[in-house]
């Protein structure tokens, strides 16, 4: 399992670093986000440090979903699949991998926002700081539950307009567990119990994805 | 003639950055308000001018002249992408300078001051240019979709430069110049800021003619590259 | 009809065409063979003006490649390539009327297409439902309906039933017969006995063998 | 012109009406959003009828890039699009058309979202008519720009990501836009310069669409 | 090696086979030919283990098609179908590797397979950009590298040139010697004249023609 999970995870790095999308249409995709989200808000809010943990989470968010879109175009068409099928890859491993691939692409996107974040919303240097952890946790668990997800709504070049509707729901407790617990780093108060929340969210999607990714895969 | 202005075009621009640097750092007196952070002022509203017009306005003009069929070439292509790679540099550069400036002005590096958003907002425009390119091959595909997104890119200048009166919010009114073309600023002020324009105004078109010269090498190689490619693309039906 | 001298197409720096002359005379039946990576499909697509000339020089239909209207060239053109060539939503029936349409030309005509190619029972499901050379049959109505001055066909063969080869080879006669041209990349030899087309053989993209 | 803007206008709506994935997909989406976003700002901030235009133009600025991205998908793969281009359709008919056809999506999910806003953000419902003209206006006007920016960062099944990057800096002035007016119809305000920017640029991305968009097409 | 007894395979409530009863051995070669639709490909994918089967019953390779491990079965399969088989963003060798790495085969194999099917030259090109022929020899590869059990081939002669057809030939020959079941969908008769393969001809998703 692990060796198809590294696998994979080294084949969908390999594609994403080839042609740099990551870096050329993500990142700026992600700085651009945290602007306009800003403006959106007009500058009364946008001023406000507050905003800066939800904002965070939202662009986050929408990158995900980018990325879990591009996962699966590097899948590649029906010919691809059906070809790959035939190599009987373990399917725990397969879902790991993909997942592992993704959560490095958002870590890699997470850093990068907040940084901009600190430039640009005037989030506390600190507070972010110790929100690290949480944020590498929370990422994590939407690159899992992502990729679950990106399998459920259709492999392939199909219809990338299903997973939104499909994840959203499943990513709001995510998003809300993120955006408290870097709340609470901020401005003080209760952690423990988000912790708990996006832990056990990790693990379960985790379990799930390597339970029953084989079976969401098409026959 | 053109040989010599173009020898000369290095020496003069770092002649007149020393320049500017002595006389606003040295000769000109500390602002009364602000202190010596006043000095700023003879950095800040030249690169602001160069990343805005000089060199925005070279890469859109370019890009105009490309799409138009009579002044097509590859040359307008490379210029606009050579203009638009250092205008990124003067972006960046507006910003930081603003920020520093910010920093004790208003007591924040950032506000969501419009004239700083659509700065920004250029220059994410400015970046997206160059990922467009980079996600074309084609050459001729490439240099048209570029110069399009160009051309839209140019609407944001502006209202980049209107915003201070759209919106009336933080960022410094026209100051420099007024509607009424009175210098607010006189005497070795003003020449000092003048020199700052004309200098980084120079330091523009140093830059974009290293770059421009970059450019042909590297095309010069890629013919190089293209005819091997051909010779051993006949050989394969040789065999 | 098409004329090219010392054709070079370039992409991504790579010569897929290297410096090809190439005369074809209008009302001619030709087939181009090479070995894989011969540069077959690039000629067809540098013919119907769907990539463009690097260097040399070329005239197809009276259009210059290098600075003609390369729109005006691809409406006289029919191409039928590797892959599918239509929408994969739209049922048979759709697609043609969508071509028809795009073409101002009657949209009664699609019916005897469909029957034509053997398509009448598959006219209204989707496209992408279709097998190999159902696909294939329908992209051949596309060109059918259209009835071009210059044909372009990427390995017509491939996937097509005898009975459809056969048929294949009937329209082929018949298009010439009525003057128009027709340019058709191919592994195999054209099966009909009376048709007797001129041979091209690329190689490394230039033309090595010509036989009539 | 007219005519083959109609014929892939029709064509586009067609598809659409077909695979249903305006109604089962997008709007869900939508609405989605709009829910999410308000949660990602917290209660304080969300309950705030002021947020309400906003975020409306928020989540309908996502789904149009979801639109486009659709519009673009259903263009077909390579084989198809050689195909199309042998028809020789006329580029500024084809940029009307899908730029109306995506209009009239733009135009029913924006009906739904704003249903949406009045119900869960408390957006106040005269004001939200009043404001319904110029949504009309900036949602064509996304729509133009949209088709526009889906030529740009290439055709067919390409990088989807791109797209972002490429036109959300060209959507910042639409969404300001959008916002100032339904914000001023709300709490009342000077109207006039916010329909003279809507309009400006929807006629500007219009002449511009149809001037050049037979230059963006691959060739 | 493959037992079908009235094999139904319905896809969106169509019966792409309506009932097929086929018998293979292992170690044999045969054709499958059939009019376009037929259900070739259908029937190729159902014994690949790539599609379910909605009523009957099956046995590939001693694994029931209904109740088995389609997952243990695919892994025994070499598929190559009509479209391309590999990852479009990776080279021919990435490719491979990733292929050999799965199933935990030596890459220090794949240049000697690239070799055989004459893509040296092209190696370290995305596989994007390689011509339909090249496609199909890259596909080949892929198989090579596995040397699986059961073969099934979509119209492997399809865009492939004369030389890549008289490899084909050879190879299904050596494979079939050493004991693999090669089953193979075809509009052409294969060109060698050593092989004598049983040809099955499907009509209407059923076998209506048996012959030695
Ligand atoms: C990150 C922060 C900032 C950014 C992005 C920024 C951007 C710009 C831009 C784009 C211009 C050129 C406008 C035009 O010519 O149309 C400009 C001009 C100018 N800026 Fe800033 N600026 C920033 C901060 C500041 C600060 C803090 C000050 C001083 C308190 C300042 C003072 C000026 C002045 C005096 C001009 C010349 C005004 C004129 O002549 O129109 N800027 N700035
Ligand atoms: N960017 C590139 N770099 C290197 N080689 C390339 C590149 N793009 C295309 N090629 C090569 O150019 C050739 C394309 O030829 P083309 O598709 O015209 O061949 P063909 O004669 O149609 O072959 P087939 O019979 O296989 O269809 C192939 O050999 C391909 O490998
Ligand atoms: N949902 C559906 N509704 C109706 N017909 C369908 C549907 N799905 C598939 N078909 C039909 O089923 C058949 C599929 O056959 P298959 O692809 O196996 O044919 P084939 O023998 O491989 O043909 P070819 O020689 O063209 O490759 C086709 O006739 C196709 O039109
Ligand atoms: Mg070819
Ligand atoms: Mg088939």
């Amino acid at each position: 399992m692990i060796r198809t999970a590294l696998l994979v995870a080294g084949k969908d790095l390999r594609i994403e670093r080839r042609s740099r999308v990551l870096l050329w249409q993500v990142l700026p995709f992600g700085v651009m986000g945290l602007v306009l989200s800003g403006l959106a808000l007009g500058p009364t809010h946008a001023g406000h440090s507050s905003a800066g943990p939800g904002l965070f989470y939202l662009v986050m968010l929408l990158v995900t979903l980018l990325m879990i879109n591009r996962s699966r175009v590097i899948e590649g068409s029906v010919g691809t699949r059906t070809s790959v099928a035939t190599l009987g890859l373990d399917p725990a491993g397969v879902f790991l991998g993909k997942a592992l691939a993704l959560a490095v692409e958002l870590w890699v996107t997470g850093a990068v926002l907040l940084a901009g974040a600190v430039l640009v919303l005037h989030t506390a240097l600190v507070g972010t700081l110790q929100a690290l952890p949480s944020v590498v946790v929370i990422l994590a668990a939407l690159a899992a539950a992502g990729t679950l997800y990106g399998a459920l709504s259709g492999g392939g070049q199909g219809p990338a307009t299903l997973l939104p509707v499909l994840s959203l729901p499943a990513f709001a407790p995510l998003l809300i567990a993120g955006e408290r617990s870097f709340s609470a780093s901020l401005h003080g108060g209760g952690l423990w119990q988000w912790w708990v929340i996006s832990i056990v969210a990790l693990a379960a999607y985790l379990a799930v994805g390597i339970l029953l990714y084989g079976v969401l895969e098409d026959s | 003639m053109k040989l010599l202005s173009q020898r000369l075009l290095g020496p003069v621009t770092l002649a007149l950055l020393g320049l500017t640097f002595w006389l606003g750092l040295w000769v000109t007196p500390p602002d009364k308000a602000q202190g010596n952070l006043a000095r700023l002022v003879y950095v800040h509203p030249a690169v602001a001018w160069v990343a805005l017009y000089v060199s925005f306005g070279t890469a859109t003009i370019a890009s105009a002249l490309y799409l138009w069929q009579r002044t097509r070439s590859m040359v307008m292509d490379r210029v606009a992408h050579c203009a638009m790679e250092v205008s990124v540099v003067f972006i960046l550069l507006t910003l930081i300078t603003g920020s520093i400036w910010g920093r004790p002005t208003w007591g924040v590096w950032w506000a969501w001051d419009a004239r700083l958003t659509s700065t920004a907002i250029l220059g994410v425009f400015a970046l997206a240019y160059l990922a467009l390119r980079r996600a074309n091959d084609d050459p001729d595909l490439r240099a048209r979709r570029a110069a399009v997104f160009a051309i839209l890119a140019a609407i944001n200048v502006p209202i980049i430069h209107f915003s201070v009166q759209w919106w009336k919010t933080l960022h410094q009114g026209a100051t420099v110049f007024t509607s009424n073309r009175q210098l607010l600023i006189h005497g070795l002020m003003a020449w000092t800021l003048l020199i700052s324009f004309l200098a980084f105004t120079l330091l523009f078109f140093w830059l974009l003619r290293a770059r421009y010269r970059l450019e042909v090498l590297r095309s010069e190689r890629y013919d190089v590259f293209v005819a091997e490619a051909l010779a051993q693309r006949r050989r394969e039906g040789v065999r | 009809m098409v004329t090219l001298r010392d054709a070079v197409v370039l992409v991504g720096g790579f010569p897929l065409l290297s410096g090809l002359n190439l005369e074809l005379e209008a009302g001619t039946l030709s087939v181009v063979t090479g070995a894989n990576g011969a540069g077959k499909t690039s000629l067809l697509r540098l013919i119907g003006g769907l990539v463009g000339l690097t260097s040399g020089s070329g005239r197809v239909s009276d259009i210059d490649l290098a600075t003609g209207d390369l729109r005006e060239l691809r409406r006289r053109v029919g191409w039928l390539g590797h892959e599918g060539s239509f929408y994969d939503d739209l049922s048979a029936n759709e697609n043609l009327a969508f071509a028809a349409k795009a073409l101002a030309r009657p949209t009664n005509e699609i019916a005897g297409v469909l029957d034509r190619v053997g398509l009448t029972s598959r006219a209204s499901m989707p496209a992408k439902l279709l097998s190999a050379g159902q696909r294939r049959r329908l992209g051949l109505a596309w060109i059918l309906l259209r009835r071009p001055a210059l044909w372009l066909l990427d390995e017509p063969y491939a996937s097509l039933d005898d009975e459809g080869r056969t048929f294949f080879d009937q329209l082929v006669g018949d298009v010439v017969e009525s003057g128009a041209t027709v340019l058709v990349s191919a592994h195999d030899p054209l099966r009909s006995s009376t048709l007797h087309p001129r041979t091209l053989t690329l190689a490394g993209g230039l033309v090595v063998g010509d036989r009539s």
